[in-house]
């Protein structure tokens, strides 16, 4: 089983979570997460105090699926959260050993 | 702590009787002066005993009617300014925090500092020019300038309200002035550049505030109900301050087009608790609203506060029905629209309608706005973001046409006592000067919206850039963060 | 704006003075009709001239009467216009906040549209029925029928309060009826189904506050302090407002049982910040509550107001002191319950008792609720979740009765001027009519409440299904969330 | 309810009219008692029909002098209550949020707790004392001992306020004393023990606040503007409240050093939302402050509640221009700083300006108190973490000098009718005296403040271990969390 | 050493942790999530415009244990996370190559 | 590539960000957490109800790094994140097996 990561705009989880659903991916969990990297931030003013902000709001997708399946994912989210923008985000992906359903104890691909 | 002289010689005056000992301890200033008045009689002690008494009785009348007056004026002084702090309560935090937490996080601050831009801009362009727009003797469609810079706004009473000083009468209505435009900014919602909204606000106070004030509320105003042409009813503004605003938010939220993702994506209220708080606050607040309208605190100003609180109880309850009939549940978000609604359309009718029939007014407000906000504007959709159209359009349209129902005489003799007011009471001319003062302030406010929303469109922009959209108003205008997601 | 015309009655009235030049600009509309009284007497000049100006003082005379009635009316009634808003701010957002705060995030919608379905619902009753049980004339224990639908409640004074419209002593009274069911939600956040919720509260209304209400301030009501069979002084609904809604709250508690989870897993407040902004609104709705409750402006008024604020600083003395010691920490929520008791003790006490007096009843209650909540609660292990009983019924309860001992004639000569009040001032009796008064409220509110919720609970049921209790209110009952995670 | 009696009583005085029907049916109450009154003089009928008239009249007029007294208390208590109102809801919600929004989240409820703290502790140290040191009659520079414990703050109306309760001046006057204190804690916020705050405060309270305000208003004062020796013009306490808690501060500041990671660490606001709330709450409380200044609802409050919001609006625009230019963005957070700034500036000169010398003042309290906050501060670098320097003192200061030059008799003659008043009049000396009193403010609250920081340091230790810093005052001050993160 | 990631329902965190606690358990990480799954989702409704409603609150807990205790921490979760109905969540487990305590740079399990 | 997950105190986030900018790794992932471990919590009171919060406030940063950077990255945290006092939190490791940029679905180290 393969665990994705994938690091998107917040303005495109809805878009991500609707494409996945659609190749089958069901289960999926969703981070609030702050990103920092290329995308330049942004200055902010309190009181004349100046604070230049360089980490934006991300969000982080998480899921993990069958080996065979990896790949479309990937793809889905690939299109599905481009707006080619610098920004748009990181897909990871690791390796799981093992996964299971807390409901009834099934265990690998099937708890997915 | 100087106003003690100005009581002082009140003592005085009320201290100048003879046999009784004045009330609440003003006698320690009393009795001196009484001495000094009685004093000059006691030389001629030739003239009759009664002429002397009659003489002193005469003076000391004379000195009460004064002091009766300035009684009159700080009990009504004192409603009056109370009433102006709560219609300032309406806008800021009221109206903010209401339109504040509907908007997406990253626009919240943006939104707020509309309705604060307000507070601020409208003061000083209302000292400046449109004060004297509005309420200086003009034509029947707008006043002059004689008034500009406040210019001969002072402390005597007025003709507009002859028991209270003018500048309050100036800045209770500077505070209606405020929160009309602020109202329109529920429209825009989150797409608007704050540099755009200022000049479009500064405008539209001009260009459609003023003239519609003055010729509802202006001395020979054409639709002023004691005076004007077509004597048209409207307590506390519901053309003026919402018709205006409405139709003025539905043209800007169709000339500047829908938000990006509109309505494909999902954009709730980031927090319904602060529209609950806000909602709450302009409930409260709009008692000084309609209340303060009577610009006096006698009778009048307490049926409008009944008929307010009564119209908002039955709307936010109309609202919910419909919303549980329809949607199975009732939501808080539905109950204090509905609430608003109610209150948008009882601002015409209070001062002029009985307690039961503002319920009824606001039984048919809360479920008119419920469709027009829930269905019409999705048939036509257009992106009126937090629907002021819906809620202040339509409510002030309906409010409007039911106070020429419902107004009755007995409460206000707005054209005489006994004469028939409303249709109810037989004066079915009534819906007509209704009907034309809606007219009026749907005609003005679109073309006058559409005008000024074409100036400032070609010339510095209304609309953030798309980045700036997506980044939100509060970095993008204001370089600030409405929460601080660490620590 | 159509005020004018009665003002500028009244400016003739006052114009109509020969020698002295009125004041304040009145002037204007005067003099004019000054020459219409006087022309008439110039005619028959054969009447000697004594007689002509004494005549004239007697017309006078009689108008500035009128004209004084109404300054004082103005006076008043400014004051109990502004107490009515106060009032409602109390509810909403006051207490909204004060209890949305301090329930979980997924029930803050939920918790907060309590009470505003009070400020709908209970309006709405009122204006139909319940203002008329509870001050309409009826026996000793209930009004009767006759003010149904607000029949006969205008704009004249009462016999309730000679000096302000009648309407302006309903729409104040009805603010009442609004919080004092809004206090019992507490008992039962987070679990009861908002229709069983307004299904209580409108059965509640009619079979338990309207009696109370009727019995303590109502026209021949048992505990009308001036009239009754029992005098039970409760200047602003101790017993009326406090003991009801807090028993009935623990009785509510009792008939539901504990929530999901309860005690054992953590249900801290989901905002403090949220309890803080609504209990500081308490504290200055409160001074409507109780200063308004003279009916008046004048000395009353004020006695009060002082006697509430510094009752209200106490006790949130007495409760954080009572917390440093117990916890080592005084905490922010625990000096907001403490005002709060304080302002619920010293409501029946204000308007009878010295400043010093209510500092002591306010630290006593702070300390007193402190025990309440903390260590009765946990003793007895019912779920009164945001404590209404330990506050509202233990505070109302002990400040009904230290309103016996520290009433004081001198402040408020309920029973004639000079005639010993409280037991202090040697009116030893008077502590038994205090307990008569608290025994009657409990009894009425334990019983009554029992009543209605079998009823309820056996025809809708009162309850939410676990998984809804669960998914909390918000989600379950209006479909909605407090706050929006994203974006 | 009691106030019946004293009303009905009235109603008997207005109804002894023959000819007149009573308005505003009193009529009920009136028409017996007028027998009874008429009834003795039909026995002597032997007495000239005019003679009887007279007395009669005589009869009437004395009676209506103390009806016109109760009306005219009427309608000034009714404002002052509600001042006195409004100046509480400044400090609680109001300051408290605007200065829990301006610190981190693991401070919130500490910043607030320390304002709510002074609700409740100032209250009851006025009681005990300080009321009597501030308004007590001692020498030119404190109060004495007489009124200790209230003693002898009675009903009746005082030489402060000849038309209100002695009570309603003593309350009223309390809201100054509490939220001048609180002024001062954003100075130190995030690492003051709680319990050091409340020593400091208590002795502030005693060595600053209250010869400062005896100096400025209390009888005999030595700056008292109608018979002090330097007679300083402060209408509602820019030295008093604003000079005195706004340089406290910088010596607090100071005194404690710096917070951990100033500057170097981002500590921005953690809800610009929260302060936004609170400073629209500020600006609506201002009105109270200042037109309550006037101790009465006549023209003078008008006139200070005019200026109020007018410098208010312009020193938002101030701030904002100079903002916009040099960071290129107005933000929200300056919006409503320069709104407080003005409010702070135009509080000595309310009550003495006209609204558009309250414009001018604005601008340049806006202006002015940016650059102190944003670059002086900077500068010098002290942790004057929430600007209470910044805003306060700074625009304190030039609000106080600022008065001395625009101050006009036409509005507030106080050094008598016509008199030349401010500079601009020709009365060059003021800005002498105005200089005077603010130095004095200056000395008194630089020394009074170190020496009692000194003491509270080597006592029991003014600030919170770095551990509990690091932790936030909400946990370690507290045992409390603003915000509950999960469910 | 393993990584055990299990997202489970926010009011079983309490009980998940205490258990964990009790097996010597002591370190884990919590991050507050949204999940999507099996389990549906629910309608909003804002101004009659409809929301539905399909992430739904999870807390995710992250621990990272030694090899010998994986399993034991797992059945430990299993056991006090389990309510039986849809949307109890999962467990991933993942294996991790280094651990470092930063305090004093200590490696490996002891670390843990 | 190795995935870097450092939990830390939320007031050293700013220090261990910029030393990581600093030795070149720009880009990183934030997310809100709360930590139990030795670290003892604190008592909370409210209304007199009693709760020991075992539960504090930490920040999580998540970076995915070429293997040749990896070790000067953990070292750059552990130098920065480090006070000395029990909470300074954990550094784990584990291995990616790929990286994708989404805006131009480069793939590998180059991606990061
Ligand atoms: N090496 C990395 N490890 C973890 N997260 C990363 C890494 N690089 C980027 N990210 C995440 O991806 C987001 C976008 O990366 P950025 O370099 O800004 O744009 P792009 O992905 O288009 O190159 C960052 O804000 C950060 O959250
Ligand atoms: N494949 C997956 N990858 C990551 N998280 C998942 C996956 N499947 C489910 N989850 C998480 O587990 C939660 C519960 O899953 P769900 O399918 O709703 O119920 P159940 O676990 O009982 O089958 C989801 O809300 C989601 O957060
Ligand atoms: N085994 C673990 N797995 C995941 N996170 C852990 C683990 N041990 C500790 N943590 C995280 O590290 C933080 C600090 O650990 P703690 O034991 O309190 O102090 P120290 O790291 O100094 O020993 C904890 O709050 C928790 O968030």
């Amino acid at each position: 089983m393969q665990k994705i990561e994938a690091i998107i705009q917040p303005s495109k989880l809805d878009a991500v979570k609707d494409a996945l659903v659609e190749i089958g991916v069901q289960g999926m969990t969703i981070l609030e997460a702050r990103g920092h990297g290329r995308q330049k931030g942004h200055t902010e003013f309190y009181r004349g105090r100046e604070y230049s902000v360089d980490l934006l709001p991300k969000v982080k997708v998480e899921m993990v699926v069958a080996d065979e399946i990896a790949e479309k994912a990937i793809q889905t989210i690939l299109t599905a959260a481009r707006t080619g923008t610098i920004g748009d985000g990181k897909i990871f992906v690791t390796k799981v050993d093992e996964a299971i359903r807390i409901r009834n104890d099934e265990r690998g691909e099937i708890a997915l | 702590m100087r106003s003690l002289l100005g009581k002082v010689l009140l003592g005085l005056l009320i201290g100048v009787v003879a046999g009784c000992p004045p009330m609440i301890g003003i006698k320690a200033q009393a009795q001196t002066p009484a001495m000094m008045f009685v004093a000059p009689d006691v030389e001629n002690s030739q003239r009759s005993a009664e002429a002397d008494r009659i003489a002193a009785l005469e003076k000391q009348v004379a000195a009460q009617t004064a002091a009766i007056a300035t009684a009159q004026t700080s009990g009504d002084n004192a409603w009056m300014l109370t009433s102006a702090a709560l219609v300032l309560l309406m806008t800021g935090p009221g109206l903010a925090l209401f339109y504040g937490g509907l908007v997406r996080k990253k626009n919240v601050l943006g939104m707020m500092m509309q309705s604060f831009a307000m507070m601020a801009v409208i003061t000083l362009l209302w000292a400046i020019v449109t004060y004297s727009l509005a309420f200086g003797s003009g034509n029947a469609f707008i006043g002059g300038l004689h008034n500009m810079f406040l210019h001969g706004v002072g402390l005597d009473p007025s003709p507009y309200a002859p028991t209270i000083p003018l500048q309050t009468f100036m800045v209770y209505q500077l505070m209606f002035a405020i929160i009309t435009p602020a109202l329109i900014t529920g429209a825009f919602a989150e797409r608007m550049k704050f540099s755009a909204m200022l000049v479009f606000m500064v405008l539209w106070a001009i260009v459609v505030y003023s003239p519609m004030a003055h010729m509802v509320w202006g001395v020979g105003g054409l639709l002023n109900s004691s005076t004007g042409r077509f004597p048209c009813i409207d307590f506390a503004g519901g053309t003026v301050v919402h018709v205006t605003s409405g139709v003025s938010a539905l043209i800007t939220a169709l000339y500047l087009g829908k938000r990006i993702g509109y309505p494909k994506e999902a954009m709730q209220p980031h927090s319904v608790v602060l529209s609950f708080i806000g909602a709450c606050l302009l409930w409260v607040g709009w008692f000084g609203f309609n209340a303060g309208s009577a610009l006096s605190a006698g009778t009048l100003a307490t049926s409008a506060f009944v008929a307010t609180h009564f119209g908002a109880a039955a709307a936010a309850i109309g609202w919910s029905m419909a919303e549980w009939i329809r949607n199975g549940k009732p939501s808080c978000l539905g109950a204090i629209s509905g609430a608003v609604a109610g209150l948008v359309a009882i601002t015409p009718a209070s001062g002029f309608v009985s307690p039961m029939a503002a319920i009824t007014i606001g039984l048919i407000a809360g479920a008119f706005c419920f469709f027009m906000v829930v269905k019409v504007k999705s048939w036509f959709g257009y992106d009126d973001s937090l629907d002021a159209f819906g809620v202040h359009g339509a409510g002030g349209t309906i409010g409007a046409l039911l106070t020429g129902l419902f107004a009755r005489s007995a409460i206000n003799p707005v054209f005489g006592k006994g004469v028939a007011t409303g249709v109810l009471e037989g004066n079915y001319h009534q819906i007509l000067n209704q009907a034309m003062g809606v007219a009026i302030a749907w005609g003005l406010s679109s073309v006058g919206t559409l005008a000024i929303l074409f100036v400032v469109d070609k010339t510095i922009g209304l609309r953030v850039s798309e980045a700036e959209e997506m980044e939100g108003l509060d970095l993008s205008q204001h370089g600030e963060e409405g929460y601080e997601w660490a620590h």
